[in-house]
């Protein structure tokens, strides 16, 4: 099973990666781009689970391990079953 | 000799490449800072270490865009001598200037230690003061070391000699050990086709003085002089101006010019 | 209304709230309670700590600026003064190691600049739960790469500090930062907003939500509640801080500033009243000029922002336009926000409404100072009395042992990830008793440490504090520097608990007697307490950061053995003093007894004969004595030198071989010479009044060592190295799966 | 218009980062996961195009600036309009 996680800060906290890419778009004449905000994409292969243990044991990875709630948050989906 | 030292935001090593090729070197320095569009007459850019832009998004990848970066290419590109140190190499790569891409540290951690490398190909102008096999004693101080290039473009750089420095244990062996950051072919410099540009990982600017304890860096800075001092003409007798700077602790003010 | 929960929620008791009411002559509303919250707060406010923190000597013959500023400020000659000072974030790198170390390192940089300084070094000191559980190691690998990731960005080399290893950090790890700056001595920046009329500036990173009320989390006790809280960290921007840096810098040497204050803890408050209050002024801003990241911030989230990488300067309103063109040449926002007026109040407006309007003397200079009641701890009696448990057979082994402690053993894994070389100063890296910088042009050069040992404490504060200092100074010595400042950082539990308040007491009076003997003023620190989780409070743990000047850079000793045949002398007396050791502790899980005994006259001369050795250039190499005692340090030297060198070493002392071996006693530096200059070392110690003998020899591939003709240590240096190089990082190895 | 370019290292070069994370999730007992591979996610927020153009400066920007076309891949997907 293949599997998409993103993991990015939240919106109140401060995106210092984001606003110099933003800045740097701005400069290069992409003054359509209002905000950018950085984050990381996990693509994750399972194996022998099904889907309702996947929907159990994703978010666990993902708060555990991948992010740190107290200043990210993250989403995830299922791409290949 | 008249070296110009690009400040980007984010320049850390603009400094100490300043004062080793100004009061180590003797050699009349100024400071190019990135907004400009002149480079003010200058023999050779030197591009610093750093965190250009803060690394963000990859190390270099912002910096290549300042408006200077367009007189260093086209400088570059009539033949102008050009030295990337460290974040200045990842600048080259991400510029087009030199060919290949640089990834995190095999150990995925930032490394500062002092590292050997051996001169693979002493006949440019980067590296004529020293000889082929010679192991210098240099730190490295990076997080983006990890030198990639595709195999076929790793064997085109091999084949022109284009590998000037490569990481070696003490007594010039390679070894994995020994390319700390994992990069391909143990490569620790790399000079362009045509000879006149080169980036290196390990920084010259620190190993330039017997106080910090190796002068081996002073063999880069010292090919770069006597290549332009042939370049011009000046041969052997007629030695260049040579500076006697008043050294302060504190810095002049970077960016003030 | 202000109820309970409030003024709980604010960690403000009601006799607090009280004298606010009585200060300003009404009821607060909630954005002045939030105020006098943060700026009341233990750490801003040191309620618990004032009155012991005044017996530090503050005056001193190199003294500039003592207690009170950001930093401290020493004059080193030539018109050059260094600036330094210590911060602990502590709280924030327990929840969210690599944001909560990196953010301690951009405060405390900002600290030193904003006072015209350039920061030319980083110390941390660092304290862990034991490696073998991974929730500590994923701590120390968030805050080691924390550190690395802000320190080396923003270009300043770290270059020294400690790492110790104890299970009472393993909830409350502690990252204590030290910066060292340099600046010209006549140019030097103070928080004041003098000149009424002048420009009230913004500069640097915009507001936003993050870390409100960090200063008052500081200083709370963690629980399952704090938990759950979760609450918001900052994230730090190295980058920006640099631009910072050189903006300041620039506008600075032009002369474009009347006062200027970073926004560190308790951001925008703590700036405009402390900078008022100092200068006897007012001031009123307007908070919607306040450069906001986010929508919709009301003033109280304005005023109490944490908000990294932001300054606040004060200058006359002609020299505005060219130090917005400094800002804007470094992508900086300057934004005028308000004026100092002479009211002596913060009046500031939002949408219009005069929304904040207290008198700033209130704020910053009559917060409550306690006396809290202090009672020696009841554990203390069963500690301290105990008897010593017999020897093991296999010294040889222990040794071994003792050399793969985490607390001994190699820290390269940590500071190979900073870059301690930026600057090009850096002549003695991190892995010597000290560091040492030169000064580009000149003969002299810094030193600095950090040191502490908590076990000491633990057993016995007042004499913990002192060896703290006593061993600072010692590295100090060893690169053959004199001190000439201290800063320091006081980690405590709750001191509203008597028993910690009397640790605290204790080890405040143990380093300033230290200090008034050693004639070396206190310019500063930081006291952190409530470190505590579930109850369980830390060791009591003062960090000590001391700089010392070296006269003459080209004689600084080497941390290892240079060379083989080379004589090794030992300065200083061997005792019986196994308590508190390392040894015991790791070899018995024993932390009991008393630590090792202290005359600071005697430590002052062995520190003095070693400084003037180093001076006649007679030494090769020096390295005091500490944790894990005389076998530890000689192979430290034989694993520091470029070429690992053994050593064959006789004792003949009349104690246990454990205690020669392994105990801590004080006042003793290992100095290594040539023949010939060691002759020297041994007469100029018998001018001083120094015990000094050769004990052995450099040379071979082993460390051995004779006790009273047996060898009690016999191990290849290789194979001592390994244990010693590679403890740490087998922690940290990944299995391959 | 929001829009997202995730960023991620060719199939051909190594990935430690992303392997680091499979160890970390083994020793924590998920040994379901068989591969994980990490990249970087931009979430861009753009003003004043319409799709068409969106279109034509998504993937040049991702092109240009987000992506080293030497090391790394990148797709993307507009997610409101
Ligand atoms: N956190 C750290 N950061 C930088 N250097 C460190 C750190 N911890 C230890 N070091 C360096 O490692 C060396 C040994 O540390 P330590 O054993 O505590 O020394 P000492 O006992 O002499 O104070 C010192 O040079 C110190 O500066
Ligand atoms: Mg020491």
């Amino acid at each position: 099973m293949k599997v998409r996680i993103l993991v990015s800060l939240k919106e109140s906290v401060l995106d210092p990666q984001g606003q110099t890419v933003r800045n740097a778009l701005h400069t290069l004449g992409y003054h359509q781009v209002k905000d950018v905000r950085q984050g990381k994409v996990f693509e994750i292969e399972l194996e022998g689970l099904d889907r309702a243990e996947a929907e159990k044991v994703i978010p666990e990875i993902a708060d555990r391990v991948l992010a740190n709630p107290i200043i990210e948050k993250f989403s995830w989906e299922i791409l290949e079953a | 000799m008249k070296f110009g030292v690009v400040v980007f935001p984010g320049s850390n090593c603009d400094y100490d490449t300043f004062h080793v090729l100004q009061n180590v070197m003797g050699q009349e320095t100024v400071f190019l800072w990135h907004k400009e569009h002149d480079l003010r007459g200058v023999d050779c850019v030197v591009l610093p270490g750093g965190f250009s832009y803060g690394d963000y998004l990859r190390s270099g990848a912002i910096a290549r865009f300042s408006p200077i970066m367009r007189e260093v290419k086209k400088f570059a590109g009539s033949g102008g001598l050009v030295l990337g140190i460290c974040n200045g190499f990842q600048i080259l790569l991400e510029a087009g200037l030199l060919p290949g891409a640089m990834l995190r540290n095999k150990n995925l951690k930032f490394l500062c230690q002092h590292v050997h490398i051996r001169i693979e190909n002493n006949r440019t102008a980067f590296s004529s003061a020293g000889h082929r096999g010679q192991v210098l004693r240099i730190p490295i101080a990076h997080f983006d070391g990890n030198y990639y290039a595709p195999p076929d473009l790793l064997s085109e750089l091999e084949k022109n000699k284009q590998v000037v420095f490569r990481y070696c244990d003490e007594n010039g062996k390679l070894s994995e050990e020994a390319n700390v950051n994992g990069s391909a072919h143990s490569i620790a410099g790399l000079i362009n086709h045509q000879g006149n540009v080169l980036g290196m990982m390990p920084h010259p600017e620190r190993a330039s003085e017997k106080i910090l304890g190796s002068e081996d860096g002073k063999i880069i800075f010292r090919s770069m002089i006597d290549y332009l001092e042939k370049k011009r003409g000046t041969g052997k007798k007629k030695a260049t101006r040579a500076f006697r700077p008043t050294v302060t602790p504190l810095p002049p003010l970077i960016g003030t010019f | 209304m202000i109820d309970a929960k409030t003024l709980a929620d604010h960690n403000l008791t009601r006799e607090e709230y009280e004298l606010i009411v009585n200060l300003i002559g009404r009821e607060p509303n909630l954005t002045e309670l939030g105020i006098f919250s943060v700026m009341w707060s233990e750490h801003c406010g040191y309620k618990s700590s004032r009155v012991h923190l005044k017996k530090f000597p503050t005056r001193g013959k190199y003294l500039i600026q003592g207690p009170g500023e950001n930093a401290g400020v020493m004059d080193i000659g030539d018109g050059l003064a260094v600036v330094f000072k210590i911060e602990s974030h502590n709280h924030p790198s327990y929840i969210e190691p690599y944001q909560g170390a990196a953010t301690g390192v951009g405060g405390i940089l900002r600290d030193i600049f904003t006072m015209g300084a350039r920061p030319v070094a980083v110390l941390d000191s660092l304290r862990f739960g034991p490696l073998d559980q991974p929730e500590n190691r994923s701590i120390m690998d968030g805050v080691v790469s924390g550190i690395s990731g802000y320190g080396n960005s923003f270009g300043v080399p770290t270059v020294g500090g400690e790492v110790y290893f104890h299970e009472c950090y393993a909830q409350n790890p502690l990252v204590n930062v030290c910066c060292v700056g340099l600046a010209r001595k006549d140019k030097l920046f103070l928080a004041r907003a003098r000149g009424v009329g002048n420009a009230v500036i913004y500069v640097g990173a915009r507001t936003g939500r993050d870390g409100i009320h960090g200063a008052t989390m500081a200083s709370a006790e963690f629980g399952e509640e704090t938990e759950h809280k979760r609450p918001n960290v900052q994230v730090g921007d190295p980058f920006k801080e640099k631009l910072l840096l050189e903006a300041c810098l620039e506008a600075m040497a032009r002369d474009l500033i009347v006062g200027i204050q970073d926004m560190g803890a308790a951001g925008l408050t703590c700036s405009t009243t402390e900078m008022a209050a100092k200068a006897g002024t007012g001031m009123e801003i307007n908070l919607d000029l306040v450069p906001q990241r986010e929508a919709g911030m009301n003033p109280y989230e304005i005023m109490l922002s944490e908000s990294q990488e932001r300054m606040l300067i004060v200058a006359e309103p002609d020299k505005v336009e060219e130090l917005k063109k400094i800002f804007t040449k470094w992508d900086l926002e300057a934004v005028v926000i308000g004026k100092v007026t002479d009211d002596e109040r913060l009046k500031a407006y939002f949408h219009g409404q005069l929304v904040i309007d207290i008198p700033v003397k209130a704020v910053v200079d009559l917060c409550p100072a306690y006396r809290r009641p202090a009672r020696t701890p009841a554990f203390l009696r069963k500690v301290t009395r105990f008897r010593l448990p017999e020897m093991p057979s296999d010294l040889n082994q222990v040794f071994l042992q003792l050399l793969a402690s985490p607390n001994i053993s190699d820290k390269e894994w940590v500071f190979r990830q900073y870059d301690h070389m930026v600057q090009v100063n850096t002549m003695v890296l991190p892995g010597a008793d000290a560091a040492v910088l030169r000064l580009k042009g000149l003969k002299k050069g810094l030193a600095m440490t950090l040191d502490g040992n908590s076990l000491y404490t633990y057993l016995n504060p007042r004499r913990g504090g002192q060896i703290a200092v006593a061993e600072a100074c010692r590295n100090l010595a060893c690169a053959g520097a004199t001190p000439i400042g201290v800063t320091n950082c006081l980690n405590f539990g709750n001191p509203e608990k008597p028993e910690i308040m009397w640790q605290f007491k204790q080890t405040v009076e143990g380093i300033a007697e230290a200090c008034r003997r050693f004639e070396i003023p206190v310019t500063g620190g930081n006291v952190s307490f409530y470190n505590e989780t579930e109850g369980k409070a830390i060791y009591p743990t003062p960090v000590l950061g001391i700089i010392g000047l070296v006269e003459d850079t080209s004689r600084v000793p080497a941390a290892g053995f240079c060379g083989a045949g080379e004589v090794i002398i030992l300065l200083g007396e061997n005792k019986e003093e196994l308590g508190g050791s390392e040894y015991l502790r790791l070899v018995f899980s024993e932390e009991k007894g008393q630590p090792p005994a202290l005359n600071i006259e005697k430590e002052k001369r062995v520190q003095e004969c070693c400084r003037q050795a180093v001076r006649a250039g007679l030494v090769r190499t020096a390295h005091d004595l500490s944790e894990g005692g005389l076998a530890v340090a000689l192979a430290e030297c034989s694993f520091k030198g470029p070429h690992r060198i053994g050593f064959q070493v006789k004792l003949d002392d009349r104690l246990r071989t454990d205690a020669l071996l392994f105990g801590e006693s004080q006042s003793r530096i290992i100095l290594v010479a040539r023949k010939d200059k060691a002759r020297k070392i041994l007469a100029l110690a018998r001018k001083m009044k120094v015990r000094a003998r050769i004990i052995g020899r450099t040379g071979g591939r082993k460390m051995v060592i004779w006790h009273r003709k047996k060898k009690v240590v016999d191990q290849p240096v290789e194979l001592g190295y390994r244990a010693w190089k590679n403890s740490i990082p087998d922690y940290f190895k990944v299995k391959k799966t």
